[in-house]
């Protein structure tokens, strides 16, 4: 085992780093930059039970140490995701990859959660609960605990694979939804995913998204993402997977030293393809200068 | 698509608010034109893309408007710095359906894009013409490189103050072969009406990484949806969709 | 009239910029730096029915384009803020000022607002929910709606000022706080309070601040406070005064775009002291760039 | 307390992650000995603050140690550069209880206030004796400056590398009228202690503003709440309060 290697629900990662969905495609565009199998594991792009297109463009903002996106989802349909996006990542990337999962119904999630669930590439099942939920009168799945337990009941039916649940920050108590998780079978909790918010175009008066709100994410959230992750850990026995900002091996460290067990690494894939690659190879000198010996000795240190 | 640390070597003013900046490293591939680059910027999160104007192996010329605190910042960045940027990004230009007398559209800072188009089509013997637009005399930029290079060359700006009165549109020439065209996109719009042959557009959108990881360029096309800074930023005309 | 007048709440203010209670102290500290009569008000320092030294320090903390403070409402209590603060503020400041006030019980409340409500030198009182309701378990006044209407009622009862209510943004949904305190007769929303955060020290583990966790602010916050201001100026009528990151005119005038007739500007007197007075000055050229007349005609443009 | 844009002279490392840094300004007025300055540093969002070492009208001397970003990035700053800082901050050490013999005891980067407040007291007549204390011999600076001045001066180190093996407590002369002293929290304490006159403690404390006006850096003493950055950094040893 070496100095880097953490368990993350019964599969062992030769480190902690794993880049986060929505910022790293498929994998196989980040192949053209370096050697992805230096990566713990990565979370692929969102995927839906049908194709997405997404929202309208821009959408894209700019703030102060961030960025907001309202993407939406844009993805080929997870019968697609099967057949043509995980045969060409097979060809970059020889380690399980983690399934990012979203829906807009229960059935969309567990529908979703099964075909992927069945493919071998796939080691983990991570549960995107921050979308609307079209049943539930639009309000996200992630901002009700009542509904994140059923969505998490509903993929732990179908699923033999570890069920992480990917929570929003945009609530008022994340430990009551963690442990709704935690309580109805989640094995894993990952968080954060983006905080609403908007910019406005002082040129046109009109906010720079077309869809006029997004998501925040980048350094400007770490502070709030590890407070989160913090709590989280110290409510809830599964592993956590915190994210939110990362864009250095110190902030990895920080954010384990919350209670973490592994990291994921977004918006700062976007803003220097090699973030992830760099954070990795970062990691054993900051770990010396804190006189971390290993990362496992971290877990709930704080 | 690299990573690479660029020396400035030349960072000047060329028209009001436009500026010209010259990167050099001996390891810098040619970038092709319609190609861009994405540009890191000291304190702001996401890095500027701005199109290759000229390019031969080792340095990349752009001109670029200052429009915000992104391009304001680099207007002050001054000889010998170091800049990080992102190269060889996006489709570019196709020059391989020009014809033979090919007609050139730009407008403001769509114009650069098109200077190295001009001189790869002329290297191939192509007789190229050229419409560059602009909203008045002193923003007007690049007329002689197209002349230098024989291009037969109008200027238009909207209040008359130089060249033709009017838009690029009103001084379409009336024979040409194909056509490429950059500019903002109420001139891509007019352009995609007024002409004739088939062509290539350069699009613009607020682009998350440049790279096609994110996919916030998207845009949907009669063959499909595509990423302005990966299967772009350069469109046929028959493949493009205007949204609204 | 002139063009950076606005009107809060039947007040006229010669320009809509507001430094934020707990980073502007009782205003005359900041009459050293420069005549704080070119303000258009300042809220003061959170003041308690009983006097509070706040928190053990440390209690600041920095964050990538923001900080987060843990000062635990330190102040003399409100019958010395009367008696000392008050008069020693009269003799530098000529103009109305906005009387903060906290308090941990909906009583707290009522007897802080009436002392201060009374004072002539008082404008309006800024009602901050965020502290926690110690008759109520725990949790803040601002997460609850019910709780929020109730401190709203009592404030009222013995009010003759415009009394403006001051939301925490650490909520799911903060439009439904916002109208809780509308009907409940609140003259004005004032937002956001700081977002829940927390760093660590890499070298002992431990949190960096004392009490574990504070609250985020700075230009880090923007966009989340931004979007926070265009959700409330949509769903309540009364007047509205956005916070949050503002940093630069172009700042308030984006928050002013979302629909907030004035600004509170916070953190950013604290990392230049002159920041409020320069905001002041930047307005005129930034509303020529922006070809805005007077501020007046922002109000729900975008 | 003023804000000031000051010209960085001089910024030299003078012992392991220990640097000088000299700025200037015509406008500066002398500061006096305890207290601090506080600088703004591109990036980051809160100012450092870093004592007064040495200063005359027009000039400031700063010495620091590389603990973290803010300082690291300080340390590669250039000559002629211009940095934002507010000067003038703090009470400052109360020179008029020194008595005729006076001890001061510095730690690590707590010697610095020491150096200007050792020249003045010297310049007052009164014969100074210093203590200094370090973990190891890299790290030793100052010496010289308290020598120069005909100080009596000990250092000490942790390890015993460079002069008196120990702590700056076990080095204390027998005899001296009052002390002044400054350092980590871990000796200010021992110092509380192993003292037997009055003396003026200097504290650190993280710090919001710097100015009074946000209550981030409060702490208890016996003769009520005090701000270390405003009424401080200088506590009396008999107002102070530990907590713990
Ligand atoms: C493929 C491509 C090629 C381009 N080539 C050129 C060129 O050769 N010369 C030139 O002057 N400009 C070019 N642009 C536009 C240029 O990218 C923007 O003007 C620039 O990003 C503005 O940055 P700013 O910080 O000054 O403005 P701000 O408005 O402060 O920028 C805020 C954010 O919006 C984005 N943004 C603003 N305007 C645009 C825009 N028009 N297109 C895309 N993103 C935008 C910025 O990148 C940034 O993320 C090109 C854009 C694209 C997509
Ligand atoms: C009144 C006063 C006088 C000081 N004088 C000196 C001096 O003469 N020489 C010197 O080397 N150092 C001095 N310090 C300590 C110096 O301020 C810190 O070492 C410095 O702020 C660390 O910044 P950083 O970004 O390198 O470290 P980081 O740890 O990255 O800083 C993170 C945050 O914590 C704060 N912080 C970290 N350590 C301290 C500390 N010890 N005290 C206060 N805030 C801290 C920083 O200001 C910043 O806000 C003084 C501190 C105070 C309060
Ligand atoms: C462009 C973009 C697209 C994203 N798409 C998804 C997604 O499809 N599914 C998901 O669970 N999270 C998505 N996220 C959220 C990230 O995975 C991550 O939770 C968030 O960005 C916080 O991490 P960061 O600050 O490191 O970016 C997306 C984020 C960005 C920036
Ligand atoms: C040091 C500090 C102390 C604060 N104290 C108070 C307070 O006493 N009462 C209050 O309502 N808000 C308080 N706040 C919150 C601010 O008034 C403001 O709502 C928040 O900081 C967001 O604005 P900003 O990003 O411009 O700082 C405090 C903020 C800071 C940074
Ligand atoms: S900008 Fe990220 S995919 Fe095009
Ligand atoms: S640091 Fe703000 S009051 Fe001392």
């Amino acid at each position: 085992m070496g100095r880097l290697t953490v368990n993350l629900c019964g599969i062992e990662l030769d480190n902690p780093v794993i880049p986060a969905s929505g910022t790293f495609g498929f994998g196989y565009e980040f192949a053209q930059w370096y050697d992805i199998n230096c990566l713990g594991t990565f979370s692929f792009k969102g995927t839906t039970r049908e194709p997405r297109f997404g929202n309208p463009t821009p959408r894209i903002a700019e703030c102060p140490a961030g960025m907001i996106n309202a993407v939406g989802l844009q993805n080929p349909g997870v019968e697609k995701v099967i057949s043509e996006e995980l045969p060409k990542l097979k060809e970059v990337f020889h380690k399980k990859v983690m399934a990012n999962v979203s829906g807009f119904s229960v059935e969309d999630y567990a529908y979703s959660c099964e075909k992927l669930d069945a493919e071998e590439q796939v080691g983990w099942l991570e549960v995107n609960i921050s979308c609307p939920n079209v049943h539930g009168g639009g309000m996200s799945f992630g901002t009700d605990p009542k509904a994140a337990a059923e969505v998490t009941r509903a993929v732990k039916r179908v699923a033999t694979k570890p069920v992480i649940m990917k929570l929003s920050p945009n609530v008022t108590d994340i430990t009551e939804i963690a442990k709704a998780c935690e309580d109805a079978g989640a094995d894993g909790i990952s968080l954060i995913n983006t905080l609403q918010g908007m910019r406005i175009n002082l040129k046109t008066r009109k906010p720079v998204i077309k869809n006029v709100m997004g998501g925040v994410s980048g350094p400007a959230v770490f502070p709030i993402a590890l407070r989160m992750v913090w709590q989280v850990c110290r409510a809830v026995k599964i592993p956590v997977i915190g994210m939110g900002g990362i864009a250095s091996a110190e902030d990895a460290l920080e954010m384990m030293m919350a209670g973490a067990t592994a990291v994921e690494v977004g918006a700062a894939n976007l803003a220097d393809p090699y973030a992830s690659k760099k954070i990795i190879e970062d990691l054993p000198a900051a770990m010396d200068q804190y006189r971390i010996q290993s990362l496992g000795e971290l877990k709930g240190d704080c | 698509m690299k990573q690479q640390i660029l020396r400035v070597t030349e960072n000047i003013r060329i028209a009001e608010n436009v500026y010209k900046m010259v990167l050099e490293n001996p390891e810098l591939e040619e970038q092709k034109p319609g190609q861009f680059i994405n540009i890191r910027i000291d304190g702001l999160y996401l890095r500027r893309p701005i199109s290759v104007c000229e390019s031969d192996p080792g340095n990349v010329v752009i001109i670029y408007k200052v429009v915000g605190k992104g391009t304001e910042q680099l207007s002050r960045i001054r000889k010998r710095e170091y800049l990080d940027v992102l190269t060889g990004l996006g489709n570019g230009y196709d020059l391989s359906k020009a014809g033979d007398h090919p007609l050139l559209l730009g407008g403001g800072v769509g114009v650069p894009p098109l200077i190295k188009l001009a001189r790869m089509l002329r290297d191939a013997g192509k007789e190229v013409q050229a419409v560059l637009g602009f909203n008045t005399k002193a923003e007007v930029f690049g007329e002689g490189a197209f002349q230098e290079m024989d291009c037969k060359t109008t200027v238009t700006t909207v209040d008359g103050s130089y060249g033709v009165k009017g838009f690029v549109t009103d001084a379409l020439p009336e024979d040409y072969s194909y056509f490429y065209t950059c500019g903002p996109e109420p001139m891509l719009r007019a352009v995609y009406k007024a002409t004739c042959t088939s062509g290539q557009f350069s699009f613009e959108e607020r682009m998350g990484c440049g790279f096609g990881a994110c996919m916030g360029c998207s845009c949907k096309t009669i063959t499909g949806y595509k990423r302005i800074c990966r299967e772009g930023p350069v469109l046929e005309k028959e493949e493009i969709l205007w949204d609204d």
